[in-house]
C-alpha cells in the first residue's frame, strides 16, 4: 500500500507491505521493519528496527486524533504532537510535493475556532502588511487576533462585527 | 455543614468536590446548558441547571445559584476561583440566603477587590506598593484624562481592571500613542469578564519576580502565611507555571514577605484562604501588587510542599474551627512543587484556543505527579469558558528532580483530538535559563517570540519519521470494528484494508 | 549508568520506568508472548521477546534476559519483585556478564533467601526470632520426619517455603493429621514458584501483627533504615492493605525495631534496598520474620511519608553513590500513607482470578492519590501472572484522612469487564475494628467470613435500582455508533432500538 | 420498551418511554424521571428524580460493562459494581421470576477462567456435602479450589488433571 504523507515542511513517499507477522515501512527509500499491535482505536504499540538487520525493537507507543480533513491527523508519539496529512499515492499535487504550496497564492483566513467577530480591522482594498492584524475573534473569554502571513491587499471580508462564526469559516481573504 | 453547592465548573469544581468527599461532605453541581455532562457534574451527588451556556445567562447569575442552593437544601457555598468568587454581591447574597459562603467577608471581599482600595489598605499595613493612581479611573473617563494620569506615573506603565484577575484586562503601555487602544481593549475584557470597566495605572517595575503568598484565615484572630510561590512564567499577564519555593527566596526574605502578608491580611480582618501578590525587584526589594480573595488556581503546589489541604481547611475555616497547623511547618517546604496550566489552546499558531471534543486521553501517573482535571476521554472542551483542561503537578526531592518528573509526565500525557499546550511547556523545562530559575515576568514574551526558539522538537526529523510511520501503520491495519488485540487479526484487517482499495 | 534492562513486567516494570525516565535513563522492558502489547512494553524505549507466555519459559528465564540486555546495550538490569528478584543465580549471572544488578550481592541474596540461613544470621545481630528449624527440610524429607520436627516446635505451627515470598508456599498446620496435606500443597507452590520445594518449620504466633522495617545500605557501609510498615491485613498470607507508619509502634518501639532491623542488615553487609519483617506480639515483643532482599511491592506508602524515591535511590546506590539522606528524616513520618493492592480477583465468589480485556478504566485523581498501575483501557489481564493490576496509595495529614481519600478514590476507580478486590477495600475501610487499628494477622479469616460481613454495600437496594436504571436506559438509548452527546441523538438512537424491536 | 432486569436476589420489572427531553423509567410501578446523557459507549450520565416531582438533580454517573452473556451487565454506579441481567419482558422464565432458580436442580461446576486443573478431588458416584471441595483449578499462579453450593451426588466429572480449559468450560455436575 502506498501513500503520500505530509508532515512539517515536506511530503514522504510512504510503501507499507506484510512480511510475515511484521510490517515493512518504506519512507522515501529508507526501509524499517515494524511489529504493529493495535492496542486501541486510534492507539498503535510498534516495534520499530532499520531493514536487514536485528529484531524490532525499538518502542514506539503512537496514537492518532483524526482532524476534519480525512487522512489528516495529529500523531502523539514520543511525548509529541506531530501533524500529518496523509493521501494514497499521488493524492497530493505537484506543488505541495515541491513544498511550494506555503507561500503563494491569496491567503484565506480561517476562523481556527468558534467564537464572535468582536472586530473587523481591515475592509476590501486595504493594503496589509505581513502579521498585520485583520480581525479579532471572541472564544474561551479570550481576544484573539489574526493576522496576515505575508504582504498583501485584502479582497473579501466576509463577516462583520458581532456575528458569531464557526471552526472553519472563511472570514476573508489576503491576495 | 452536610451539604456544599460549589458555585463553579471544571477541575476546580472537581477539586472542591473530592474535598468535601474526603470530609464526608455531600456535593451539589451546578451547571449551564452545554456543561450538562461535565465532569464536575457527573462527580457530584446532584446537579442543578442554572442556564445558558454563556457565563453571563449561568455561571454569573447570582439570583439562579442561590435558587439552586436553596432547592438543593444546601448549607454552604464554595465558589472555587473566577467566576463570582470574588464578587461581594455573591457573598453577601449567600449570607442573606443563610448560606455560608466559604471565603472571606463581602466587606474584605469590597476591600480588596478594589485595587485601589486594596494599595490603601497595604500601606496601612506598613507594606510598600508600586507606585500609581490611588483611585479608579471609572469607564466613563476620557482618554485625554487618563493620559493626563499616566504622564504623572511615567511610561512604561501597567494599565488594570480595578476588578481584575488571571491577567484579564490588563496592559502595558510603553508610549502615550499605545493607552488610548489598550484602555478600549482592558476595559471591553474587564466588563466581559468582571462586569465592571474601570481601570487604573501602575508604574511598570522593569524585569521583576511575581512572587505571592497564600494565607489562610480563621474566624478567631489567627492568620497563617505559607511558604511562597514563585509565579514569573507568565504569558499576557496570565501565569503559566508556579513553583513552590522560589529560588529568588532567601530565608530571610521569606520571612519578610510572608510577614508583611500576614500584616495587610491583619489589617483588613481577613478570614479564609487568600493570596498576597509582590512583585519582588532585582534589587530584593518587594511591592504589595494585590490581594486575591480566594483560592488560586496555583494552590496545589503549595499542598504538595507542605502537606495541607486548603480546600479542606476552607471548609473547616467556614465552620468555625480554629487554625491548628503549626505555623513553623507552613513556612518549612518539604522540597519543590511545580505546577504547569494545561490550556486547550495550540502553542503553535499564537495559541488559539482549540476547544471540541478530547478524542483520547492519556493521564500521567506514577510517583510525585497530581493531575487536577476536569477533562475524559469523549468530553467537550466549550468554547465559552477559561481553556484550562487541567493542572499537571510534579514534587521532587529537589527542583531539578520536580522538573524531570515534569518532563515525563508531559510526554506520558495525550489530550487527543485538540490541541493543548504541552509542547510548549516541554520547551519551557528544557530551557538553560529556565532551569537555572533565572527569570522574572518577561521571560515568555521574551524567549517564546526568540527566532529558533519554538517548539524545537516539533522540526526533529526522526520523530517526524515516527509520526509517518504510525500513520502509515494505522491507515494499513485500521478497523472501524472493535480493538484488535491478536496480530493476526491485524492482518486480516489489512488484508481487507488491500482488498478495499 | 545509561540504560537499564528491568527484568520484571506490569506495574513495577512501568514504576522502574518512571524512575529511570526521571533521572534521564534509557529504558529495556522484556516481554513474553502475551505481553508484546503490555503497558510496560508501551513506555519503555526498547522492548525484548524473551519466550512464551508462562513464567518458566520467558521471565524466569536467565539466559534469554542476559541475552537481552547485552543485545540492548543496557548496563544495569533492575529486577523488580517476585520472579528473579531474590534469585542469587541471576545477580551472579549479571555481574558475570559485566552488568551492574540493581540489589543485593549474590552472596546477600543467597544467605538472606535461605528463610533458616537468614535466621541465623538475626541470631547473631541479637534479635530474637520465632522459635523454629534452624535447618531446611528438602523436598525429600518423609512426611513422618517432618512430622517428629513438627511435634517439638508443637501445634499451631506455620509451614513455609525455604525460598517463599508473597504468601506463596505458606500454610497453618492446626494438628498433625493436616500436616501432610499441608506439606504437599506447599512443595507444590514452591516448586511452582520458585523452583525450589524444599521448606521449614516455625512456632505460630498467635494474633501478631506484621510489622516490617524497610532499608537502604550503600557501598560504603551506611545502612539507613526508614519508618515501619504495618502489613497485618492479610489474605492467605498475602499482604493486601499496607499503611505507614503503624499505629502500634511508640516512638521508643519504633527505635528499637529500626535499629534491630539495621543491624540485622549490617551484619550480612547489606546492600540496595531490602526489607526485614517481623512479627509483633500482643505484649509488644517483635520477632525477626525474614528479610526480602528486593524492592517490596508496598514501597510507595514509604515514599509517600517520607519523600524518599526507593527506586531512584536503588539505582543510586548501584552505581556507587553514598548515602546522602538524613537519617532522623526517615524515622519522621510525615502523616500517614495507606495502599491498597487491586488485584483482578472477585471477593464476591472467593477472590477467584478474573483475567481478561480491561473494557473501560477510570483511574482515581486529586490531591493525596497515587496510583502505579500496569493496567490501560482495551489492555488485557493475562491468566499466566499475578493478578495485583495496580496499587492505589493515598497520602493524609492523618490516618483518618489517608482512609478518607482512600474511600473516595475507590468510589472514583472504575475496572470494567473485569472482577477486582476493589468492593472488598471498600467493605474494609467501613469496618470498625479497621478504622481503630485494631487488628492482627488474622483480621481479614475472622472478619471476611463472618455471617453478614460481606460486601454489605452490594445487596443495597438502593444502588441495585440505580443499576437497574442505568441498565435499562442503556439498552433503551444504545448506539452501536460512536459517542452521542446531544440529547438529540440520544432520542434518535431511542427511536431506532425502538424500532429494531 | 419494557424489559425484565435481574439484580441481587430478584427480578424487577422494568418499563422506559420518553417524556421531552427525559426518559420514565418504572421499577416494578415506582416511576423515576430520567434526564440522561451518554457520555461515552458503555458510559452514561443520568440525573434522577422521584416522577411528578422536582427536576432530576441527583447525579449518577454509570458504567456498564458487557458480561459473556448477552444482555448480561456489571454496572458501575456509585463506586459499586452491581451485576444485572437485562431481557425484554417475559425474557425470563417462571422459576427465575419467582427467585427460585438458585436453590435446586444440578450443580454444572463450570471454569470461572482460563486455568489448567491441577487435581480433580471426586469422582463420578461421590456424595458431596455443601462446601466440600471438587476440583483445583490453578490460574494466575494461585490454585482455587472449586466447592460444592449444596450437598449432593457427582454425576459427570469433564475434565482429568493436568488439563486446561477454557473460562466457563463445564467440569463437572453435582445432582
Amino acid at each position: 500500500m502506498n501513500f503520500e504523507i505530509a508532515v512539517g515542511h515536506g511530503v514522504r513517499t510512504v510503501s507499507v507491505t506484510r512480511q510475515g507477522s511484521q510490517l515493512q515501512v518504506s519512507i522515501d527509500g529508507r526501509t524499517v521493519v515494524v511489529d504493529a499491535r493495535r492496542v486501541g482505536d486510534m492507539e498503535l504499540s510498534l516495534l520499530v528496527a532499520p531493514a536487514g538487520g536485528a529484531d524490532p525493537v525499538h518502542s514506539v507507543d503512537a496514537s492518532l486524533a483524526a482532524r476534519r480533513t480525512a487522512g489528516d491527523f495529529d500523531v502523539h508519539v514520543a511525548g509529541r504532537t506531530i501533524p500529518v496529512q496523509v493521501r494514497l499515492a499521488g493524492g497530493f499535487g505537484r506543488q505541495k510535493k515541491a513544498g511550494a504550496a506555503q507561500g503563494t497564492g491569496p491567503q484565506r483566513i480561517t476562523a481556527p475556532m468558534p467564537g464572535k467577530i468582536v472586530r473587523v480591522l481591515v475592509k476590501p482594498g486595504d493594503e496589509v502588511k505581513a502579521r498585520q492584524g485583520l480581525v479579532v475573534v471572541e472564544a474561551m473569554k479570550m481576544e484573539n487576533e489574526l493576522r496576515a502571513a505575508r504582504d498583501g491587499r485584502v479582497r473579501d471580508v466576509a463577516v462583520t462585527e458581532g456575528q458569531s462564526v464557526d471552526a472553519g469559516a472563511l472570514l476573508l481573504v489576503v491576495e | 455543614m452536610k451539604k456544599i453547592l460549589i458555585a463553579n465548573r471544571g477541575e476546580i469544581a472537581v477539586r472542591v468536590i473530592r474535598a468535601c468527599r474526603d470530609m464526608g461532605i455531600a456535593t451539589v453541581a451546578i451547571y449551564s446548558e452545554c456543561d450538562r455532562a461535565a465532569l464536575h457534574v457527573r462527580l457530584a451527588d446532584e446537579a442543578w441547571p442554572v442556564g445558558p451556556s454563556a457565563p453571563r445567562e449561568s455561571y454569573l447569575r447570582i439570583d439562579a445559584i442561590i435558587e439552586a442552593a436553596k432547592k438543593s437544601g444546601a448549607d454552604a457555598v464554595h465558589p472555587g476561583y473566577g467566576f463570582l468568587a470574588e464578587n461581594e454581591d455573591f457573598a453577601a447574597a449567600c449570607r442573606d440566603a443563610g448560606l455560608v459562603f466559604i471565603g472571606p467577608s463581602p466587606e474584605a471581599i469590597t476591600l480588596m477587590g478594589s485595587k485601589t482600595a486594596a494599595r490603601q489598605a497595604a500601606i496601612k499595613a506598613g507594606v510598600p506598593v508600586v507606585p500609581g493612581t490611588e483611585e479608579p479611573l471609572s469607564e466613563d473617563t476620557s482618554d485625554a484624562d487618563v493620559l493626563t494620569v499616566a504622564e504623572r506615573i511615567g511610561y512604561p506603565l501597567m494599565l488594570k481592571a480595578v476588578a481584575g484577575g488571571g491577567g484579564k484586562g490588563m496592559r502595558m503601555v510603553s508610549t502615550p500613542a499605545d493607552l488610548p487602544a489598550a484602555l478600549r481593549a482592558a476595559r471591553s475584557e474587564a466588563l466581559s469578564a468582571f462586569g465592571d470597566g474601570a481601570v487604573y495605572l501602575e508604574r511598570r517595575i522593569l524585569a521583576p519576580r511575581h512572587i505571592e503568598v497564600q494565607l489562610l484565615g480563621d474566624h478567631h484572630g489567627t492568620v497563617l502565611p505559607f511558604v511562597e510561590r514563585e509565579c514569573s512564567i507568565q504569558r499576557r499577564h496570565q501565569k503559566v507555571v508556579e513553583e513552590s519555593p522560589s529560588l529568588a527566596v532567601s530565608p530571610e526574605l521569606r520571612r519578610r514577605m510572608t510577614s508583611a502578608a500576614a500584616a495587610v491580611a491583619k489589617t483588613v480582618g481577613y478570614t479564609n484562604a487568600g493570596t498576597i501578590e509582590f512583585l519582588l525587584d532585582r534589587d530584593g526589594s518587594f511591592y504589595f501588587l494585590e490581594m486575591n480573595t480566594r483560592l488560586q488556581v496555583e494552590h496545589p503546589i503549595t499542598e504538595m510542599v507542605t502537606g495541607v489541604d486548603l480546600v479542606q481547611w476552607q471548609i473547616r475555616i467556614a465552620r468555625g474551627e480554629p487554625l491548628t497547623l503549626a505555623p513553623e511547618s507552613l513556612l518549612t517546604p518539604k522540597a519543590h512543587a511545580i505546577e504547569c496550566r494545561i490550556y486547550a489552546e495550540d502553542p503553535e499558531t499564537g495559541f488559539m484556543p482549540s476547544p471540541g471534543r478530547i478524542q483520547g486521553l492519556r493521564v500521567p501517573h506514577g510517583p510525585g505527579v497530581r493531575d487536577d482535571s476536569g477533562a475524559y476521554e469523549g468530553g467537550e472542551v466549550p468554547i465559552f469558558y477559561d481553556p484550562m483542561i487541567s493542572k499537571l503537578v510534579t514534587w521532587g526531592e529537589t527542583r531539578g528532580h520536580a522538573i524531570a518528573r515534569m518532563k515525563r509526565a508531559l510526554a506520558e500525557y495525550q489530550v487527543r483530538g485538540i490541541r493543548t499546550t504541552i509542547p510548549f511547556f516541554q520547551w519551557l523545562l528544557d530551557d538553560e535559563d529556565f532551569k537555572a530559575a533565572r527569570f522574572d515576568t518577561t521571560f515568555i514574551d521574551r524567549k517564546w517570540g526568540a527566532p529558533g526558539s519554538r517548539l524545537p522538537q516539533a522540526i526533529d526529523s526522526a520523530h517526524e519519521d515516527l509520526a509517518v510511520i504510525a500513520a502509515a501503520v494505522h491507515m494499513f491495519t485500521r478497523s472501524t470494528a472493535t480493538v484488535v488485540s491478536e496480530p493476526v487479526s491485524i492482518w486480516k484487517q489489512a488484508g481487507r484494508a488491500e482488498a478495499l482499495r
